[in-house]
């Protein structure tokens, strides 16, 4: 049994993972980098190493600094939450070297998944759809001219590497095809060093819907329904939601058996996520399998009343799934939005800073899990996702008119942050319908980046308080100045009246 | 007392009529208020205007004269205009009719490659150089054609938030940027 | 329909409820009395009315100021929240007569179950149990005797009038019976200004448990199943859960049913709790009716999935119930502690003061309502609840687990408050097995007040940074003095370095 | 450097042996201990000993010397013993061997009813007066034979907290009270 658990992580997700070993009881222990001494999972760990230099390749990547620290400390189970170290299959293999528990899956399911060639071959073996494509990376340009003569266009070329949209290029036209192999494959180099890609049919107005499993070592599997993912800006999701506005009952349980299918397919033990692409006639193609938890996992926590840490850290442990598939339900619905400290106003560009200031919200059916404080400098190494908002109602309904409620409340000073950007989205008609695919935020990007029309009367008082905090600066650094105002009120009523008459 | 204050685009004359204890009246551009007015904690106030209440915080940006706001429903940047403010102002127009733009850096990084030359003539769009910083890689372009007047950058050169990179010389104002990173999901 | 609602009340129900109305696109308009202009519900409702000066009886009690404060808003509803106006008849049909819509139950409803002895009547006759006693009031000491010698000792005699423990007196032996009559009636007198009395068998090992009840104007009724609310420390209630760890499910289907039938024994509107009593053998006796919202509404609002200031607003409305008896469930386990401003360690007087600090707990399964911010003043005149944890857990080991973990991170200073306490009752054997009666802080007392042991590194951790604290001020006031100290580190180690040789 | 720094019975003796940026080295009654120690905010630090986290939060009480102290699982009060408060103790001390005990009120509030007069021989438990504060009346009763030193309110009078308002001569020293107070259920 699992009695430390290190967490190879950082941000919100590694406060959060420490949440659920608090609750059960586990001591945790915190890595960081330079950069991250005063990093809220530092200060909420038990315990805390330093792992090396702000950039993560030195750090939160160094394979060997991350197993120096679980000896050092004793942890005899890691914890790699999400992006870093959780889905590298020579992590997950080394733990194992070292008799350190990794929780999360064999590294024989990570590389099966990681790559997505095999990761094609091996769901088609398995007789799970998958988009019409190539079955082998494609190396030569008159190859891809001639598989794309085949599937037919529009078609998408991605790098077998890849994940987070590098190195994909959308190809609508014959005579876009040569520079857009190309850019792929260069983009593919660089970023993966690894410049294999393939080909697959492009999937118009198409919806991100993933299913959520979970299976243990002794052969059981579930899955936890569906999240909906396709509110996205350039292949990041930034509102999700369950249960999907367009399944039916009927397609949620053939998908929810294909993804169980799925993770059997490579004998998957622990917590993953599969995502399909799905047109609007929801056909459903497997897309790829994040062999980790996700950032939005809390919004199927809500809805199906699991906590997914500790599930994962129960099957590391060895125990048999207690969750039965015919007992799981989707309890009302949930809404995640994804705080980032970034500008919308300026491209998205991540806004590093010191948070001076914070107002969470609170009550009835909402959940934060945020990684800031008030005083603390957001690095400018990382990720920017500082928050997020977890949303639950009775229906889609109440969930929308809670999270609008809560999105209102939730203030961030000395960062700039996407909090008024997550709400024109939860207010975009097309959102309220909960009618949308990929295409949203490109398709609504004017009105999503507008400014919202503010009454003059609240305006005026914005200035008139800002005034007067000044006057009340100015008074304290030269006191005396500003006295002979004070007392007039009678007089100038007295003048008031008498210019009535 | 009246000062001006600067939201968005508008500039408003504020001046304080009278106070009596938590009752103010004031006038923006000649509307009068009167409002109950308390200060909550430093930079936080609750003003009661027609029974209606209204939160306002201030966050000081640099100083004393320019404020992030955030009422209930909203989000401001307001600015306090006294004199050396306008002094200031006049300057910084002075320079922008002169038709040069300054591009600088939004937050620090490091220069990974610079594409033109000082003297160069660039297209509208054109790559001036790219900036990598907090995981991603932002292009800088010229918003249309222009001169490199300055490169003040080099190759490999760590920068600070708001160092100045290039100064282009062209009519039109606008600079965009372009960046990809890896987020995760 | 209504279209604005003016919150009677303050504190922490006064935000809750402006929260629900904010999601229904409800504007609000808060009332304050001069203490409380800078109270949250103030800063947080659309519009603000004062009502008078700081004690309750001339501004939150003061009908004419509230109906005034309606008109000259234009609310057309008003919510009394708990305690204040909210069990007046009087005020109830005040608004009636105005045409503002109470959202409440009718007058007749509150003064039928506000008077024990009419409540008892009408419950009996309506087939509910009540605990065996007497029908009419007392008055006499020979009647008490006599009374007494009938239903046998230890009695409870009750103040007609009563609530929240005050005229209220347990005689355990005959000679104790006059001394506390006289004490009651004279209690009462002073209290509700009203000397009727009754006397009703006291119940050994009691529970208390109550259940939720929503019953609409169209003859629909349904109860939310029940609250388990022993602890208590004199008839206050400190922490609750739900389900009961007592009840049995058929017990539990029985008293639900009871308590539909004793609401509709009134014609119940509105949302209402019956409260029993239970003995060890599950035997359950009708103790009173609540005509409003309770302190502790939330977890049945949390494991039922229901807003019920929602429902409330709906049925004030004139609309049907949409919730049916057949479809409610119990959904895991959800945990209330009340967090007051109160000094455990002198007897629980209340702590009125500034509040400088707040840490409060996020994540997974935890819900906080409350009503102070850092800054805040909490006034000394009214009720010293401040905050209000539920957590919600899969299962009851969950639950508890998790309010540990949040009791943990919650911190407030500047004012003394009851979070130590709280942390210790959850951890209480008798709580942890759900073992407990409303004697259970009786009993547990000194355990309950004794303070944790402390590691010692922690301690001269806290040690050391006041320490450190107070050298870096003293070292602002006077600058230079000690810097000498500054860089003999390697002086220093070198030293060591020699010692250890 | 060395201060006593007294934490609920305890006196300790806290010497600052070395700092070098945030690694300090501190002994606590002869214990040795080398720390990680960084400021997070004004008041709150965080401190890595052994690789042990620990957050510590410090709200001054009146002043600098004493602080409400919370670390993740604790609470505590401590108090810096520099001269003036060693003073102030014994003289703290003085006052309580020569048997008397002042009976102070400990949140703001009216007294409703004054039960002894002065010079009165009150029984233990007897009830000296009550006061009326947030909603609930206390009894304040002697805790053990006395005297009636001194009355310094009277019936009706509002007193502020930590006024005094009875003075007792006795031996033991105790004192308690008694309340209820209606809250909502």
């Amino acid at each position: 049994m699992i009695k430390k658990v290190l967490v190879a992580n950082r941000g919100e997700i590694a406060v959060r993972i420490i949440r659920s070993c608090r609750e059960l009881g586990l001591p945790t222990v915190a890595v960081y980098s330079d950069a991250d001494r005063k990093a809220m999972h530092v200060l909420y760990a038990d315990e805390a190493c330093h792992i090396g230099p702000s950039p993560s390749i030195e750090s939160y990547l160094n394979i060997e600094n991350i197993i120096g620290a679980a000896r050092k400390s004793g942890a005899d189970a890691i914890h790699p939450g999400y992006g870093f170290l959780s889905e590298n299959p020579v992590f997950s293999e080394r733990c194992s070297r070292e008799g350190i528990i990794f929780i999360g899956p064999s590294s024989h399911a990570i590389s099966t998944m990681g790559d997505k060639i095999t990761a094609r071959k091996t769901m088609t073996a398995a007789g799970v759809p998958v988009v019409p494509g190539t079955d082998e990376c494609i190396t030569s340009e008159e190859e891809a001219l001639s598989v794309i003569d085949q599937i037919g266009l529009p078609v998408m070329i991605k790098a077998s590497a890849g994940g987070g949209g590098k190195g994909m290029r959308l190809v609508q036209k014959a005579t876009e095809v040569k520079s857009a192999l190309r850019a792929a494959r260069s983009e593919a180099k660089t970023a993966f060093g690894n410049d294999a890609v393939f080909i697959e049919k492009y999937i118009e107005s198409p919806h991100h819907i993933e299913f959520q499993i979970l299976a243990d070592g002794h052969g059981n599997a579930v899955h936890l329904f569906e999240r909906e993912c396709s509110v996205q800006r350039r292949h990041q999701k930034i509102v999700e939601e369950t249960p999907s506005p367009i399944l039916t009952p009927e397609r949620r349980r053939q998908m929810g058996d294909t993804a169980v299918a799925a993770a059997r397919a490579v004998n998957y033990q622990g917590a993953g996520t599969i995502e399909f692409i799905v047109d609007s006639q929801l056909n459903y193609y497997f897309l790829e399998m994040n062999t980790r938890l996700q950032v939005e996992h809390p919004i199927t926590e809500r809805v199906v009343g699991v906590d997914l840490v500790k599930e994962q850290i129960h099957i590391a442990n060895g125990l048999p799934l207690t969750l039965k598939q015919e007992l799981l339900e989707q309890n009302g619905h949930a809404i995640e939005c994804r705080v980032y400290a970034e500008d919308p106003a300026n491209n998205f560009m991540p806004a590093p800073g010191r948070v001076t200031h914070i107002d969470i919200p609170y009550g009835v059916g909402v959940r934060v899990d945020g990684s800031i404080y008030e005083g603390f400098e957001i690095p400018l190494f990382y990720d920017p996702l500082i928050a997020k908002l977890i949303v639950w109602g009775k229906d889609r309904k109440e969930a929308l008119e809670r999270t609008r409620r809560a999105l209102q409340e939730f203030k961030i000073a000395g960062v700039k942050n996407n909090l008024k950007f997550l709400e024109r989205i939860v207010n975009a008609p097309g959102f309220v319908l909960g009618d949308y695919t990929t295409h949203f935020i490109e398709e609504n990007k004017e009105a999503l980046l507008k400014d919202d029309p503010c009454d003059s009367d609240c305006e005026d008082i914005v200035i008139i308080t800002a005034f007067m905090e000044y006057i009340r600066l100015m008074e304290k650094a030269s006191p005396g100045e500003m006295t002979a105002l004070k007392n007039n009120w009678k007089n100038y009523s007295r003048i008031r009246s008498v210019l009535k008459l | 007392m009246s000062y001006e204050v600067k939201i968005h685009d508008r500039i408003a004359r504020v001046e304080l009529l009278s106070r009596q204890g938590d009752q103010l009246l004031v006038a923006v551009d000649g509307k009068e208020y009167a409002l109950d007015f308390v200060q909550l904690n430093k930079g936080s106030y609750s003003i009661l205007y027609r029974n209606k209440s209204y939160n306002v915080e201030l966050i000081p940006v640099n100083g004393v004269r320019k404020y992030h706001v955030n009422t209930f429903k909203n989000t401001y940047e307001v600015e306090i205009i006294d004199a050396e403010a306008k002094y200031l102002a006049s300057r910084q127009k002075q320079q922008e009719t002169g038709g040069a733009e300054v591009i600088t850096a939004p937050i620090p990084g490091k220069v990974v490659k610079v594409m033109v030359a000082e003297g160069e003539r660039v297209e509208a769009g054109q790559t001036l150089l790219i900036l990598s910083a907090m995981k991603m890689e932002s292009e800088f372009k010229s918003a249309a054609p222009a001169v490199v007047k300055q490169l003040k950058v080099s190759e490999g050169q760590s920068v600070e938030a708001r160092e100045e990179m290039v100064v282009l010389g062209y009519e039109a104002k606008e600079r965009r940027n372009d960046g990809t990173m890896e987020r995760w999901n």
